[in-house]
């Protein structure tokens, strides 16, 4: 699950790591009593999406005070578009106001995982800001799941990436600091970039993101109040409330399918048959014929879908639940929608039975390859 | 021949009284397999399918003398389970769970004794065909063979099965490595144990997007494997920086993409088929010519 | 630093452990209203005090809801006086009323630190309350420190103190969240005797002791809000306040040592000298004159000191800055206090020499027994 | 010949430019010590007390080749330079520092590297008598001879320290286990040093109340110690369950008191003085006596 910009700094900034002053606002007028709240002539006014590249698409500007509540007015309410976003952008419904911070070097540094080392690892590079990317690689630093991370370790880190003076502590600090709340809050990243070196060496994070592992919001009740749920795809939110592993893309078949894998392979299969997935699903490994209904009515209700490929190889699933569920749905479908249905594995002859004589209007096949091209065919003629 | 359980292979299974592992232990013992007990802390002096019940894993282990534990309790438990069973001395441990933290099997990465071998967590597990299932894939669709498959991935698994039973070559022993970021044996794990295994002449490897295993798999088959090796890679099409359910499932930069996988298990000789549905001719084709 | 039953208690809920349910109350009034709430006809009274054995003394009694608020009036506002207290007993503040638990079973439960293994341990045992101190030891169980602690660990435990069916799991999970509780707050000890078994498994605390390590309340700011100074001397508060080391015993002979180490020795000389100490008061190694000064105050203003013996070994600290903090204290007498002084190591001829030329109305020695017999000599003639 | 340390000895401060880091070097330099240099992060580059200064522990060992360091930083950040100095390859580390919390201690009992010797928290220190003295002892008070001492406490080592020398017969090295409960060398590895070391003719132990140490030194005297032994025991008049200064000097039930401690030291042959004045003359008896 992934974190705002001023929802991670908040928990930066409860976690003792220097963040710029700062005032969330959510309208026009909430903007202009912020902005003169931070002191100074100017702030920063960074539109809260959940992807990068704002500074390009005018989603990050700093301009004097008292343009700011013109600039929040701008971006409130719109949908902000950056080369990280799907094509239609996502919602700016909060606006985070700054004070400018004098800097005189941009660094990166993240906690992450090292999926090859099998632990967390730290990275960290003394060129950062929009540079980080094109750059050489950082520095990676593992840090010991068992004995834990040392401030000296960060010391030794600043050393390697060129810091020197009263930076050398305060990264030491930053890292010991940063490390201790990923492991508190289950984070799978917690990346500031840029941390900002002032002229005499304190740390201030300039941006972070953060991406919390859902597998562990159970023990993390604070952070379940921080999802944005407005910045995913709405599709997508459906799916999750009914406990489905949906994610939209930009097609236009939809895809219903049994384990991740298959799932890929199956939008693999239909981009080789010449057409589009308008979807990945992964129903699950213990489905139900209610679970299949319900993400059969997710996808049928997505306008864009013009065909739908089921294809579900029955290994604890049984074949014969799944096309009852298939049924269910499809007597539901508002408009004529041509389904194509592979169905292999325990009672997959059952399963097409029961298909038939429940009159399902679709195709129904064993190959997996003559499904996807049916469904393309079917999607293309629709 | 096999590779690490076969029909001697004595099985508890942790949460062996809940939903999940009643109807997978009758599943496997249906299939043949030498489920001799089980553990529900608080059940322990019972019996449930006709075997004992024990309240923790040593008592199972000091009564049973098993050589593996499955585990089916919930993600909050899971973790605790592994340790438990390595403490115990359990020396294959196959995890179902899915949805397990990160920090948690990072922690169980760390602290796993190295004598024991864990597989999973949130994978179908292993199964010896017509042996030794231990897991939750169909055991129908497995024939004996010649085959040794490992895979990321659990449906696609079965596809390989399917395709490897329907070309006449069967399957010696197929492992599901589970699609976490972090998990127990890997594919070079596996592709070792396959080499090394007289009755396995081919290996089906089943990869997906996302972190570096394929590659590293490719370096060691180019190093290590003589058997031939098949190789299907899902995700082509999925797009960066979303997780494709499996939450090792996930682009990251130009990090874990299909095609760089594809490329660098071609490179290592790998026949890696750009079809799901032909892993199994592809196997039968590169068994058929001198390798 | 000890926190009250209730405080633990709060803490232990909060850490996911069952606690009977109860109510906080500072006044009879309270009392009233509070019984009611917590249903049943019944409820326990229990006195918040830092001090164990409070049931023989009256502090914990169970009663009728309608007589609770009488016992609470009678406890309110007084010192109980325990054999775990001080002879003067310690004040009642605060009360708490519980809802009776049906327990079928008590049990010891504590996760305390283990020296000679050099890692936190479990303590467990089936026969626990009042019994624990004269039944046989508790099982102890190391808590491997970089591994952690999993609630295996606490089933094994379980059944090595005799537990069977539900309350197996149960304990596990006691357990786990026990050492989570220890470690996130940096407890020394966090004790549940009794652990309360129902007739259905489920484990309460009944009761609930919890001591912090005091060199770790700078990153523990909730707990420093838990501290009641009314539960110490409050000679051991002031003290506590000027930074000195001071715990306030029974005697009439004041003693200011450098070194904890050095201030038992002295306790134990006056003892064989046929004396008793007032204090323990050790002004620790990098101390100055004003520390010095502001700890003779500590111990001239208690009346019950009738001579006071300073013993300073200087090392790091200088003989002659101790002479100018004593002269400066002993100025500020309000009466007349006979003082012996032994001053060696740095600078003592020095330090002696300012005594003298101080105009010190006292007795100065080299020799460690012959101070403790001078000192315990003027108290018996003062 | 002495323990651990000698004239050759090369020793970095970490926290040198610090207060107490500085007035100790100089104390330290002045008594003949070989203060080779010293670490403050930020002020790498540098110099101070005429010798070099280094950001990390690393640089300092890669220039300067050190054989010990001392350790004067705030408790807040005493874990991290024990674990610098260790990751650094540091064999011995003294760390004066007072207020560590326990469970940092915990962590670096846990985590040292067998090879590494720490001595502290909590410490005066140790110092080889005319040679080299690391940490906040009065050099002044010490003569080189023939006296080992061990001590949980600081200003009672300087009373053992004076009263050997008074007594004629000096000391060859003294070392300052501390009072914290959780700590690096103890009595026994102080008591194996001082048995082994031919210059060593004689051993004080000072112990306290609290905790069992004195109780297994007692054990290891009996068994493993020819060398005579004198003993004082701090706290004889201590109340139970209060702390007395020392985090470790508590008595808890019916454990650590100093009766305890004294009966099993003399038990195992050890001259136990029941005044803090006689420890120079009880060591001067034993030695002019046949051991």
């Amino acid at each position: 699950m992934r974190l705002h910009e001023y929802q991670a700094k908040a928990l930066l900034a409860a976690w003792g790591i220097a963040t710029p002053r700062g005032v969330v606002v959510r309208s026009p007028d909430e903007a202009a009593a912020a902005a003169a709240g931070l002191g100074g002539t100017e702030c920063v006014v960074k539109a809260q999406i959940h992807a990068g590249a704002r500074g390009q698409a005018g989603g990050v500007r700093v301009v004097p005070h008292a343009q700011a509540p013109e600039v929040a007015r701008a971006l409130l309410g719109t949908r902000l578009v950056t080369r990280q976003t799907p094509p239609g952008g996502l919602p700016v419904d909060v606006v985070l106001l700054e004070a400018p911070v004098a800097a005189v070097r941009e660094l990166y540094l993240a906690c992450t995982l090292d999926r090859r080392g099998g632990t967390r690892v730290l990275l960290a590079s003394g060129a950062g800001g929009m540079g980080i990317e094109e750059g050489a690689a950082p520095q990676a630093w593992p840090i010991d799941t068992v004995r834990g991370f040392s401030a000296y370790e960060g010391r030794a880190l600043a050393k390697a990436i060129g810091l020197n003076g009263r930076a050398v502590a305060a990264f030491g600090e930053l890292t010991a600091r940063l490390v201790d709340l990923a492991l508190d809050k289950d984070a799978l990243l917690v990346e500031i970039n840029p941390v900002l070196v002032t002229a005499d060496g304190e740390l201030i994070a300039g941006d972070a993101k953060m991406e919390i592992d859902d597998n562990a919001l159970f023990r993390q009740p604070t952070i379940e109040a921080l999802r944005d749920s407005r910045q995913g795809d709405p599709r997508d939110e459906e799916a999750r409330m009914r406990g489905v592993q949906y994610i939209a893309l930009e097609g236009d078949i939809g895809c219903l399918v049994n384990g991740a894998g298959l799932a890929m392979a199956t939008m693999d299969l239909i981009a080789a048959a010449g057409g589009r997935p308008a979807n990945f699903l992964d129903v699950g490994g213990g489905t139900t014929a209610q679970k299949v209904a319900e993400a059969l009515d997710v996808i049928a209700g997505d306008r864009r879908v013009k065909a739908v490929l089921v294809n579900i190889f029955g290994g604890i699933v049984r074949c014969d639940l799944i096309a009852e569920g298939l049924l269910v749905a499809a007597r539901r479908f508002e408009r004529r929608l041509p389904i194509v249905v592979r169905l292999v594995g325990t009672r997959a002859q059952e399963g097409r039975l029961a298909l038939a004589s429940g009159g399902l209007e679709g195709d129904v096949t064993d190959s997996l390859e003559e499904a996807a091209q049916l469904a393309v065919r079917r999607a293309r003629a629709s | 021949m096999s590779v690490l359980i076969d029909k001697d292979t004595r099985v508890i299974c942790q949460g062996f009284t809940g939903k999940q592992g009643t109807f997978h232990c009758e599943q496997a013992i249906a299939y043949g397999t030498q489920i001799v007990g089980g553990v529900t802390p608080g059940k322990g002096g019972g019996r449930h399918l006709d075997r004992p019940v024990f309240d923790t894993v040593a008592e199972a282990v000091a009564a049973l003398r098993p050589d593996a534990s499955v585990i089916y309790v919930p993600a909050v438990a899971a973790a605790d389970a592994i340790f438990e069973a390595a403490a115990a001395g359990i020396g294959l441990i196959v995890c179902i769970t899915e949805g397990i933290p990160v920090a948690d099997m990072l922690r169980v990465k760390a602290c796993l004794p190295a004598h024991t071998r864990l597989i999973g967590p949130n994978c179908p597990g292993i199964i010896t065909s017509g042996a030794c299932k231990i897991g939750i894939m169909p055991g129908a669709i497995h024939r004996p063979g010649v085959v040794g498959i490992v895979s990321r991935s659990g449906t696609l698994t079965y596809e390989a099965v399917a395709q490897t039973t329907a070309a006449g070559l069967g399957q010696t022993t197929c492992i599901g490595i589970g699609g976490d970021p972090v998990h127990g044996l890997g594919f070079i794990d596996c592709l070792a144990l396959f080499e090394a295994d007289p009755a396995t002449q081919g290996i089906v490897l089943v990869g997906e997007i996302g972190g570096t295993e394929e590659e590293a798999a490719a370096a060691y088959i180019r190093e290590h494997v003589r058997k031939p090796v098949v190789a299907y890679v899902a995700g082509m099409t999925a797009p960066p920086g979303r997780r494709m359910g499996h939450a090792g499932a996930v682009i990251a930069g130009a990090q874990g993409t299909a095609r760089a996988k594809k490329e660098a298990l071609m490179a290592a000789g790998v026949t890696v088929v750009d079809s799901p549905a032909r892993m199994g001719e592809a196997m039968a084709s590169r068994l058929a010519r001198p390798c």
